[in-house]
């Protein structure tokens, strides 16, 4: 007899019930089995019904983060062995609308993105000049902003974000970091475009450094460094104009 | 845009210095009241050190540069605590729509806290 | 996107409700309030420390009433307590300090964790240093 | 509700979104609908590890960059498309640095480039060993400061509307809440991505089931050399998780049970030291694939729980050049396989990777049905022949997403949009078939999963790396009872609302129609040439197969397999020579 173990799934249809529910379903614990491979299994072979976003399994799409046991992880980096004897409790991410049993409403954050100028945006004066047309970047220089362009916008650091979850309106943790990636390019200008979203009134001022987004990211992004790292910015280019209002103009 | 920048701007503006207050007190509280607590609120009052004696506590205290120290602790520190306490209020209890009460509030705290110092520190002793 | 004007094809979405006590849902959040609440504590030790200022500058036996006061053992587990949270927050804002400074050396970032050491440092020294001054100079 | 753009692109990839920037680019009154069945950033492309081919280094030339990838299709590939391809690769990817991708680079703050299969030349542009991540998200968020680009984000396209001869605009429902939509444009472009989900054991993500070739298979359009899949001789066994050839570019080696190398038993060089190009190691896919099939047979491969496995040996590497030029490979390793490759053997296997073949587009995407084009993977330029090499994929659908792109912003200016009576009946009739036949069909007696398993086990068994007329034949028939069994199956869903058992039932019927072309293309195929290898026509046939072949839907809804001539311009078919 092969060793099992339970899931208990949120499930919520919005066409039949008002809040969510927990369906329990037994799956076989296998050692290399995530917990995305029991809810295939379900889907295959118990309850078609159920609905959850996936794609690569291999961590980089982005699309299967989920609440397992209280914690975002993506399902299919989250082995079910890790959670034995079970149960296992799948909900979706948290601090998000829920649209269907594990899938989330994430067009905010499509729509905050947008907002925060995710893009070079390219300083005229300084054309490339590499010997292919390139804009030369040393590897220290990519250093700089590397770890903030790892971001698979998973929505893990926004459902661990106690911040996000009370107030919607603050731009979160993806999109700084992710604004702070170009920001800290060598060949990026945009800095000045960029500041009016990320120090305006749903910018980083809302961050309190809970630090949760850190611990949640998969993939090594510090957003939460990224965010006191813009205060820092912020707080000094506020400063200077104060100082030196002219020379802040230009 | 009115409505909303007009209730904002002045905010958006204040932000920055409010927050580079809040982390110098958070630098000098962090720095220096563990070991002051430590002596003033445990040791001294269980007898593990004995306390100083008034002359030198004395000649320390109303030095100059130790009042201008003190002083720049306690605005920088209550600076830190106003601003700390606002969003421990405002997120930790879900109170955001009555944000600016609240920041009038600890803001304000920290104003009278300033002032007072100021006066003890420099006129009262 | 969500263009749909056609009210049969809304999605009804689910919005979970923040319990009001949210940050009790999570030993990491606990901390975080905890951490937060430390501010109190924070403006506690200025009132006590310009209690003592003010005692130590009018007279020496305003300075014995403080010191008698301060024996009194409310006053002493309420600045035990308040100790616990002063250590609490100098620790979180240190071992924080270090993801928010950049540091380079010979063009490269040093490595947050390599700066939590010289931090702590900093602050063993100048607590010696306030001890130094209060006790022993 | 109908809703009207200018360009619709199917699919939010690297070829989708490379191609709405250019519409965007030609002409900015134009409005661009990428619709796509997930969110832009959780696109395949996402998944590509290696790198980007695009001839830069003092010493390499285009020829030789033609050259490689010519010998490499094993002279399927037109020629004319090549040399396009090889001209604009680099343009591409130093568009792409323009727009921030984070391309790897040598201290002087140049572009690196590194060694890759089957390319003499060190030409493989990369972004440590996550290329098709950056190049995707660089492209995701390039593409936001496009106002005319709208987005359709997870909306699947169910069906592409034709009349008058001509494309007029696709039904596309909206995951979200069910709502059918029609949406008319005068230029499509199909960008969805290949189909390596027939197979059972495939690097490819969740949603590459051929839904592009089929909705245009299904309109008509010709399917082109589908029967050469390829085989990437580096998966994870159990996950299918690609390890990147760059991972033997940077040195790493095949052993087999014995510790032994054993490529240098295949005719691909003899064993050194550091890695030589196109030799050894870095031969091309489908011949090291094969390889791996000679050592199983030989009984020199390790046996793991799925099945056979050799080794990838990076140990020599040592823990610095993994860490900096392939950290992908060893977070992969140790977050799924529980080993670390600094130490370990990492056992690997050949794993369904990509398909050369797909919708019949010349060089600038067009297909033949006017309107439609098609891009990048779910496309046959053809570019890649009988066999692509690694890291010219993601060139390629940057240089065909743009040409394509270009080409449908200019069809779009010069046409009316179609929006007769005709349109309007497909539409309803797809409306109907989606609202009644698909939501909730209980009736049925068979699982959706179990039809796909049998349809993954028919291909496998039949279609994988050595095939025989006889198997195919068998699979040819197997699959149209799955075609039969399909139309049946149980749908228990009723739900409008982001109803994923509808979008696997879509998916299964492309994947179905998909496979049909696969097999029946590689029956008709006597011949062995690149990644289609029969045994009982081992040898490669130029005088019959010199062509490409191109799968047509029969009235009674069954292939029907042609060919057409392959273009050669400067290099004239001549024997693929590895190694030495």
């Amino acid at each position: 007899m092969e060793e099992r173990i339970t899931l208990q799934v949120a499930r919520y249809r919005p066409e039949q019930e008002s809040k969510p529910t927990f369906e329990e379903y037994e799956v076989p614990l296998r050692e290399e089995w995530a917990v995305l491979d029991g809810l295939n299994y379900v889907k295959d072979r118990l309850d078609g019904t159920l609905s959850y976003r996936w794609s690569c399994r291999m961590g980089i799409c982005g699309s299967c983060g989920m609440t397992v046991n209280g914690e975002p992880v993506l399902t299919c980096a989250a082995f079910l062995s890790d959670f034995a004897p079970g149960p296992v409790r799948v909900e979706p991410l948290r601090n998000f609308p829920v649209i269907r049993d594990l899938v989330i409403e994430m067009t905010d954050f499509v729509h905050k993105l947008g907002r925060v100028k995710p893009w070079i945006v390219a300083d005229d004066e300084a054309p490339p000049e590499g010997a292919h047309g390139e804009y030369l970047q040393t590897p220290e220089e990519l250093e700089e902003y590397h770890q903030y362009s790892m971001c698979i916008n998973c929505m893990l650091c926004y459902s661990a974000c106690p911040v996000y979850g009370l107030d919607q309106s603050f731009v979160g943790p993806a999109a700084i970091a992710l604004a702070q990636r170009y920001n800290m390019d060598s060949r990026d200008a945009g800095n000045a475009l960029r500041m009016a979203e990320l120090s305006g009134h749903d910018g980083v001022w809302g961050c309190t450094f809970v630090g949760e987004c850190t611990s949640a990211c998969p993939k090594g992004v510090d957003p939460a460094g990224a965010i006191q790292r813009y205060k820092v910015t912020a707080a000094t280019e506020a400063a200077k104009s104060l100082l030196l209002p002219r020379a802040a103009e230009k | 845009m009115s409505g909303r920048s007009g209730r904002s701007g002045p905010k958006r503006s204040a932000e920055p210095f409010i927050w580079l207050g809040f982390s110098a007190g958070g630098v000098v509280a962090a720095l220096a009241i563990p070991a002051l607590l430590f002596l003033f609120g445990l040791a001294f009052p269980l007898g593990w050190i004995d306390p100083p004696d008034h002359a030198h506590l004395d000649a320390v205290v109303t030095h100059a540069v130790t009042r201008l120290a003190l002083l720049g602790l306690c605005v920088l520190s209550l600076i830190h605590f106003a601003h700390r306490f606002r969003f421990t209020l405002i997120d930790g209890l879900q109170l955001r729509r009555y944000d600016q009460l609240i920041a009038a509030g600890t803001y304000g705290t920290a104003l009278v806290g300033s002032v007072l110092a100021g006066y003890v520190l420099f006129f009262a002793i | 996107m969500s263009t749909s004007t056609d009210p049969g094809f809304q999605a009804r979405l689910y919005r979970p409700p923040v319990p009001r006590f949210w940050w009790a849902r999570r030993r990491s959040y606990l901390l975080f309030i905890l951490r937060e609440l430390s501010s109190l504590f924070v403006a506690w030790f200025v009132a006590y420390l310009l209690v003592l200022a003010y005692a130590v500058g009018q007279s020496e036996s305003a300075y014995q009433r403080f010191l008698d006061w301060s024996a009194n053992p409310f006053m002493i587990a309420l600045n035990a307590v308040a100790l616990g949270f002063a250590v609490l927050h100098a620790v979180t804002f240190f071992q924080a300090a270090p993801q928010a400074t950049v540091v380079r050396l010979r063009g490269r970032r040093v490595p947050p964790t390599l700066l939590a050491g010289p931090i702590f440092a900093a602050w063993v020294v100048v607590s010696g240093f306030l001890i130094w001054l209060v006790v022993l100079a | 509700m109908t809703v009207q753009h200018d360009v619709i692109i199917v699919g939010g990839g690297g070829a989708g979104l490379r191609a709405a920037i250019a519409v965007a680019e030609t002409d900015p009154s134009l409005s661009v609908a990428v619709v796509s069945k997930v969110y832009p950033m959780r696109s395949h492309t996402v998944s590509a590890e290696g790198g980007a081919a695009g001839a830069i280094a003092a010493d390499d030339s285009l020829d030789e960059h033609a050259y490689d990838t010519i010998s490499g299709s094993d002279w399927l590939a037109d020629q004319d498309a090549v040399e396009a391809f090889v001209r604009e690769a680099p343009e591409e990817l130093l568009r792409l640095e323009h727009w921030g991708c984070p391309w790897s680079r040598e201290p002087d703050g140049t572009v690196a480039v590194r060694p890759f299969g089957g390319m003499r030349k060190e030409r493989t542009w990369f972004a440590a060993d996550k290329t098709g991540f950056h190049m995707l998200h660089t492209l995701f968020q390039t593409s936001l400061k496009f106002p005319p680009v709208t987005r359709y984000d997870e909306w699947f396209v169910s069906k592409l509307l034709v009349d008058e001869g001509r494309v007029a605009g696709v039904v596309a429902i909206e995951l979200m809440s069910g709502r059918i939509e029609t949406l008319l444009g005068r230029s499509v472009i199909l960008a969805t991505g290949g189909a390596g989900r027939v197979f059972p054991f495939t690097t490819n993500a969740a949603i590459k089931t051929g839904d592009g070739m089929a909705l245009a298979y299904r309109a008509g359009v010709p399917l082109k050399d589908l029967e050469f899949v390829q085989y990437h001789p580096t998966g994870l066994p159990f996950t299918g998780i690609l390890i990147t050839e760059a991972a033997r570019a940077e040195g790493g080696w095949l052993l087999n049970k014995d510790g032994y190398r054993y490529l240098q038993d295949y005719d691909l060089g003899q064993p050194t030291e550091q890695p030589v190009l196109r030799s050894m190691e870095l031969g091309p896919r489908d011949r090291v694939s094969q390889a791996f099939v000679g050592e199983v047979e030989k009984g020199r491969a390790a046996d793991s729980p799925y099945g056979p496995v050799t080794y990838l040996d990076l140990r020599h590497l040592g823990a610095k050049v993994i860490d900096t030029k392939l950290p992908f490979v060893r977070e992969l390793c140790r977050k799924y396989e529980k080993i670390d490759p600094v130490t370990d053997l990492i056992p690997i296997r050949p794993v369904v990777h990509y398909s050369m073949g797909g919708v019949h587009t010349d060089i600038d995407g067009a297909t033949p049905l006017p309107g439609l084009y098609a891009a990048g993977e779910v496309a046959c330029v053809s570019i890649n022949g009988a066999n692509r090499l690694g890291s010219n994929s993601l060139p390629e659908l940057l240089v065909f997403g743009a040409r394509a792109g270009v080409a449908a912003a200019r069809h779009a200016a010069q046409t009316e949009p179609l929006a007769g009576p005709a349109v309007e009946a497909q539409a309803a009739d797809e409306h109907r078939r989606l609202a009644q036949d698909l939501l909730g069909r209980r009736d049925g007696t068979e699982r959706l999963a179990d039809i796909r398993e049998q349809l993954q086990h028919t291909m496998e068994g039949s279609a994988g790396i050595y095939r025989d007329g006889s198997s195919l034949a068998k699979a040819a028939g197997a699959l149209r009872e799955l075609q039969e069994r399909a139309g049946s199956a149980t749908i228990d869903d009723p739900s409008r609302t982001f109803n994923t058992e509808l979008t696997s039932a879509l998916e299964l019927s492309a994947m179905l129609d998909v496979a049909e072309c696969v097999v029946h293309s590689a029956l008709r195929r006597e011949e062995s040439r690149g990644a289609h290898q029969r045994t009982d026509f081992p040898a490669r046939n130029d005088d019959k197969f010199l062509a490409h072949s191109v799968a047509t839907r029969d009235p009674d809804g069954v292939p029907h397999v042609s060919y057409l001539p392959v273009t050669i311009t400067r290099w004239p078919p001549g024997e693929r020579i590895y190694g030495r």
